[in-house]
């Protein structure tokens, strides 16, 4: 038997995980899979919740966030090659300026 | 049960069922190798034992002993990741499919398949689509241009077609309102008036899902019309390029391993599984279910080569407006329309 | 017990693939140990008895959106990134904060949270019930969401689109 | 009851004019102008004289209500127009005068751009100022009062891209705030302890007070506010000062507003206001001796004045100033009946003037003027017949007045008498003088050398047109000129005293508003017409001699200045130079008109603007107001620029800031929580 707590601070350190991959990752696909991590980390809590108080809602829910995500990439990973057909770097520390 | 002979039982079919999978991809290679050689009107292996039914284990001989070179310029922990993970993906899908219902060993009862999961399609389905990476990280570890263009044409196509598929599987599910794939065959039992069986190809219209998880099925093995990742005529191998010897095995090997794979999933989702006219005594059922399962996947996989050996290949622009403008819609207006039929039935 | 062990063990690799992911200096490997994480988080989801779940996470994030990364990485032939120096902020600012979040967070789940256990399969999550809840609580959520991707394709189609028209071909 | 006279129309006619020139006039042909405005002036002379051939029938005062304008808790102030002789008299001189000079500007300034904007203000003065000696009630009259400043600065700034024409409309209209500012006080003052402003009302009410009752020194001080706005748009000591420079405006601007009608409007405001003045001693006095010096004071620099019109100017201060002395001596008809008859001549004397300007090409200089008697008859003739008028020769009209005025003055105090003599004298000298230096002699000026278009000193160019060399003026200039020198000549005659065998029916007319004032003299007078015993009959008589030796005396004065002047300027002309050389400091100082601008400009002008500049300008608007704004701007550019480095565009950072942000909210809830 796992007390709750132990998914949640999983989730937590996942989540964490992600807010450093975004803190010192330059690459902006990089970046991307750790908005990625910190939305699993949230679902991990999510679904974990929902097994503690026998609610399917927070699966539901994890489902919404995973249809968000799947947007999220898409539109994402659309901009980066956007960016980089026009900057030729994927390197957010030079992608700085709004125009060229 | 207790847990021992459970353990005990699970151990034995897992190895009976890789056994037969693995021999069933080495002698669909034959199988292959021969009726592509009648259909192009040669003989194809013919020296190694009669009709050379050994030419498999030949050429396993020659791809363990062959030199396993890899090139200096290669990401080398993909590079020999990639077949281990194409293989190992397309093995794993043959854990939650059954080939049959219920076997009595004396005390022993035990259902034909390694795991009964209330979700088995959705585990295959998930699995075949990590089945991806192999391809497109052999075909960027390769680091040579051939070996990029087929892995980017393998990872976009598989990604496509994927969706197709799984919509055109929808529709057998609504219909038999359940992701287990024993239910399913379950509820394909029993005869229309007497003698048409009810499969679901002939049964909800599903016979257009049927076509259209055919077409997706090809493209999702990279099987001809839709082999662009391994196009000879444009990359020379496409995304093995680079491989020899026991790699370059390990994607044969998971190629038609999906092709096995693919074909059971059709035989159970649309054409009914084990189901068959003979019966018997129990254990004869057995081996007849067996029996009616193989053949369906043996009809299966000889199409799959017919086709192999009849039709051109399609441009890759073709491939992308015939999966997303063709098969995805029609894919959708079969959902509708199946799930209005149910609809309105209940 | 099993469930215990088996939680750690594939937690262990969870936290294993997201550091990887920080450490290695390559978008593909770091995609790769995302998909671990993703994988072994499936596995935490049968754990919790969400296996629905677990196999839309499988389906849709280990084999679409991650998939997505590894075509844009392999398209654009992403590289090492290299270590250049663009915010101090991040380092100054950033980690702290972060470190500061999730301390506080950890401080209150240590302390907060009851003892009381989730069981392995506690909750069957049946495709069925969960069907049920999408379709009839969640319905106006779930068709939303629906625009939302549809609106999300055109964008993408839109966003990488080459700015001039393609060759007649279409083939590149 | 009184027949509706719609004497609202009066005004309003005007008005309709001057809306129409100001609203189309730019597209209308000067003719169509032209007809406009006299069609509509014109109406309104003719109704004036509609209503005097009405007024016999009138129970007077007759007030006409209109409309209610303002009603604030018990006070209330309507649109309504008051007649009465006094009115009456008003407003013929300035419907008339107004009329004639109408016709006349047609011709003076035909050649003028913005022809159609002059007779718009020439309209709308007009109902400003027949609104004014209409009202009735000082609220209205107050907006009549205001008008007609609005009208004269418009007029007077009427060549408003002339720096000096500009700065001297400015100056009038400053001016006459100061004297506004006292008026208004005046009214306040009215409202506060009457509870009203119409005239019957208030009259009533001050009618019971007396010199002695408690109060007096209230009627006193609202008088004296009354008379400072007198002051001011009467153009006497101290506030003459604009009138002079308002010269600059068109010639017969300076005859309707400066001369004829709007600077006596402080004379009817007093005279209007009689029944507050005659309760209140010392603001008569401080009347008549503000009069009296102002008739000295402007003679004086009128002598030493070369401008012609500046000189005529001078003359209307020192006219104005007899007006208020008779005011000031409580002989509210012979002021009255000295602005009619100023009105004419000296309206006539400015046309006149105007109209030798004219035949000059712009020229205003006496200097180089001279021998014009033979060049424009016409002109010289009329201009003579003023200048008798103004100089209190019999039996012109001024002469009639003059001696009203003079031998009231001397009933009341001998010294107002010797003032007013002296003054009488001046007047006679620089006016001959005026007329000696600009019609006999020989001709000073170089306007035949070189074709017209000489020096334009005064009124701006436009005068340089077609003919050249000297010219008389055309006959819509001649015949206003003609009409007022006859009147200027009959004029008096209505005002014949009794000691020249005449019945003085001016005053006898005006009596009735006046019957509170009627003095000593004019009891004994009526007395003695109405044949009261035979005991006044010496007095009588001595009072009659009497008053025909005054009037011998100012006659005299009148010829002396006459003789002095033909002496001076036509005899020797080189004796002035000689004169003025051997009392030096003096003739500087007339000549400088006393210093009088300098001294406004170094006292009150400078120190204003300084502190303007230094205090509210650098101090206020600069250092308060503009410094907290570009203050704040600075402030938000520094605190900006100093956050600006968050927006690095770098996207890490701005991960940094969220997550920061982030840990203070969780920080922020675990508080929350443990609480």
């Amino acid at each position: 038997m796992v007390p709750l707590s132990y998914y949640l601070v999983l989730s937590g350190i996942l989540f964490a995980c992600g807010v450093t991959g975004f803190l010192i990752k330059r690459n902006i696909i990089t970046i991307f899979m750790s908005i990625e991590l910190m939305l699993n980390g949230v679902n991990l809590s999510f679904v974990a919740f929902a097994a503690q108080w026998h609610q399917l809602s927070g699966q539901v829910f994890v489902f919404f966030v995973m249809v968000v995500a799947a947007a999220e990439a898409t539109v994402g990973l659309a901009i980066i090659i956007a960016v980089f057909r026009t900057r030729e770097t994927l390197n957010v520390d030079q992608v700085n300026l709004l125009k060229l | 049960m207790n847990v021992g002979p459970f353990i005990l039982v699970s151990l034995v079919k897992i190895l009976l069922a890789l056994f037969v999978l693995l021999t069933a991809v080495a002698y669909t290679v034959w199988l292959e190798r021969k009726v592509v050689g009648h259909i192009q009107n040669r003989w194809g292996p013919t020296r190694v034992g009669p009709f050379g039914l050994l030419q498999p284990m030949a050429d396993g001989v020659k791809f363990l002993f062959k030199e396993d070179l890899t090139p200096p310029h290669v990401y080398k922990p993909l590079y020999i990741a990639a077949p281990m993970i194409a293989v190992i993906f397309a093995l794993t899908s043959i854990a939650v499919i059954p080939f049959g219902s219920w076997l009595d060993i004396g005390p022993v009862s035990t259902m034909l398949q390694i795991s009964d999961v209330n979700i088995g399609l959705l585990i295959v389905l998930g699995v075949t689509s990590l089945g991806v990476y192999g391809i497109a990280l052999s075909g960027w570890s390769s680091n040579s241009k051939y070996s990029l263009l087929g892995g980017l044409r393998a990872s976009a196509q598989m990604v496509s077609y994927e969706i197709a598929l799984g919509l055109s599987l929808v529709g057998v599910i609504i219909l038999s309102g359940s992701l287990s794939l024993r239910e399913i065959v379950d509820a394909q039992g029993g005869h229309f008036w007497g003698f048409i069986p009810k499969w679901n190809v002939f049964y909800g219209g599903q016979i257009v899902a049927f076509f259209i998880y055919l077409m997706a099925a090809y493209a999702e093995t990279n099987r001809i019309p839709f082999d662009l990742p391994e196009a000879e005529t444009e990359l020379v191998a496409g995304y093995h390029t680079e491989y020899s010897a026991m790699k370059f095995a390990m994607f044969f090997m998971a190629e038609y391993a999906n092709m096995i794979t693919v074909a059971c999933i059709a035989s159970l989702l649309f054409l009914g599984g084990w189901h068959g006219p003979l019966g018997g005594p129990s254990w004869l059922q057995a081996l007849l279910q067996l029996f009616w399962f193989m053949a369906r996947v043996f009809v299966f996989l000889f199409v799959y080569i017919w086709v192999r050996g009849t039709l051109p290949r399609f441009r890759y622009d073709q491939l992308m407006a015939f999966g997303w403008k063709f098969l995805l819609p029609l894919a959708i207006a079969n959902l509708v329309i199946t799930a209005l039929v149910v609809a309105l039935r209940s | 017990m099993l469930h215990l062990i088996l939680f750690s063990v594939f937690g262990l690799v969870c936290v294993g693939g997201a550091v990887n992911l920080l450490v290695q200096s390559h978008p593909i490997n770091s995609a790769l140990s995302l998909i671990v994480v993703m994988g072994s988080l499936a596995v935490e989801y049968l754990l919790l008895g969400a296996e629905f779940v677990a196999a839309v996470q499988v389906i849709v994030y280990a084999g679409a959106i991650m998939v997505l990364f590894v075509f844009v990485i392999m398209l654009l032939n992403a590289g090492e990134e290299e270590r250049t120096k663009g915010s101090r902020v991040s380092l100054l600012i950033g980690i702290p904060g972060m470190i500061m979040g999730s301390v506080l967070m950890a401080w209150v789940l240590i302390t907060h949270s009851g003892t009381h256990a989730v069981e392995a399969g506690a909750l069957p999550g049946a495709p069925r019930e969960i069907a049920q809840l999408l379709f009839h609580e969640f319905l106006l959520p779930f068709e939303v969401t629906s625009i939302l991707v549809l609106i999300a394709i055109m964008g993408a189609v839109v966003l990488a689109a080459r700015p001039e028209p393609l060759q007649p071909e279409g083939k590149n | 009851m009184n027949p509706n006279l719609h004497l609202w129309l009066i005004p309003l006619l005007p008005l309709i004019g001057a809306a129409i020139n100001g609203a189309f006039g730019k597209r209308f042909s000067r003719q169509a102008v032209t007809g406009v405005a006299l069609l509509f002036c014109g109406a309104a002379f003719a109704m004036a004289l509609w209503v005097v051939s009405q007024f016999s029938s009138l129970a007077l005062p007759h007030t006409e209500y209109v409309a209610t304008w303002i009603r604030a808790g018990t006070f209330q102030a309507d649109f309504a127009f008051y007649l009465d002789q006094l009115s009456l008299v008003m407003l013929l001189i300035v419907s008339g005068v107004g009329f004639l000079i109408h016709i006349y500007s047609v011709g003076y300034m035909w050649e003028e751009g913005g022809y159609y904007r002059f007779f718009a203000y020439l309209n709308l003065f007009m109902f400003f100022m027949l609104t004014l000696v209409l009202a009735s009630n000082y609220l209205l009259m107050f907006i009549g009062w205001e008008g007609v400043g609005l009208a004269s600065y418009l007029l007077i700034g009427f060549w408003f891209t002339k720096d000096s024409a500009a700065s001297a409309g400015k100056k009038a209209f400053i001016v006459n705030r100061i004297g506004d500012f006292g008026f208004l006080i005046a009214l306040f003052l009215l409202i506060q302890h009457f509870g009203s402003l119409d005239f019957t009302t208030v009259f009533q009410k001050i009618s019971r007070f007396s010199p002695e009752t408690a109060g007096a020194e209230l009627l006193t001080a609202i008088a004296l506010l009354l008379m400072v706005g007198a002051c001011g748009k009467s153009a006497q000591i101290p506030l003459y000062v604009w009138l002079p420079d308002a010269m600059e405006g068109p010639t017969p601007v300076s005859a309707l507003i400066h001369a004829a009608t709007m600077v006596t409007a402080g004379v009817y405001m007093v005279a209007r206001s009689h029944v507050i003045f005659e309760r209140a001693p010392a603001a008569l006095t401080v009347v008549a001796i503000i009069g009296t010096l102002t008739a000295l004071f402007a003679a004086t620099i009128g002598v030493a004045q070369t401008d012609i019109k500046k000189v005529l100017a001078y003359s209307t201060i020192s006219q104005l100033g007899y007006m208020f002395l008779a005011c000031g001596v409580a002989a509210f008809s012979a002021g009255i009946f000295h602005l009619m008859t100023h009105a004419f001549f000296k309206g006539l004397l400015f046309l006149a003037a105007g109209s030798v300007i004219h035949a000059l090409g712009g020229e205003q200089d006496m200097r180089h003027m001279g021998g014009l008697r033979t060049k424009i008859p016409w002109t010289f003739w009329t201009m003579t017949a003023g200048t008798f008028a103004i100089a209190g020769i019999p039996p012109f009209a001024g002469f009639f007045s003059k001696d009203e005025i003079l031998w009231r003055a001397y009933q009341a105090s001998w010294i107002y008498w010797l003032i007013g003599l002296s003054t009488a004298f001046l007047t006679s000298f620089y006016m001959f003088r005026l007329w000696f230096m600009t019609f006999f002699g020989d001709y000073r000026g170089d306007l035949e050398d070189h074709g017209h278009g000489a020096s334009h000193a005064g009124a701006p160019a436009p005068h340089g047109h077609g003919h050249g060399g000297i010219h008389e003026s055309p006959k819509v200039m001649l015949i206003p000129l003609m009409i007022l020198a006859v009147l200027s000549i009959v004029g008096g005659w209505v005002g014949v005293p009794e000691s020249m065998y005449g019945a003085n029916h001016f005053e006898r007319f005006l009596a009735p508003v006046f019957h509170s004032t009627t003095s000593s003299a004019e009891l004994e007078q009526t007395g003695a017409t109405d044949g009261h015993g035979l005991t006044g009959e010496g007095e009588q008589r001595t009072s009659y001699t009497a008053e025909r030796l005054f009037t011998g005396i100012s006659v005299a004065a009148a010829l002396t200045g006459l003789y002095l002047a033909w002496l001076l300027y036509l005899r020797r002309p080189q004796l002035p130079q000689k004169i003025a050389r051997s009392l030096n400091g003096f003739y500087d100082m007339v000549l400088h008109k006393y210093y009088v601008d300098e001294f406004y400009a170094t006292i009150f002008v400078k120190p204003l603007i300084d502190g303007s500049r230094t205090i509210l300008w650098h101090g206020i608007d600069q250092g308060v107001i503009d410094a907290t704004v570009d203050k704040s701007a600075e402030e938000a550019l520094d605190v900006s620029d100093t956050v600006r480095h968050m927006e690095s565009g770098n996207v890490r950072s701005y991960a940094s800031w969220v997550a920061i942000g982030a840990a203070a909210v969780i920080a922020y809830m675990i508080w929350v929580a443990s609480r």
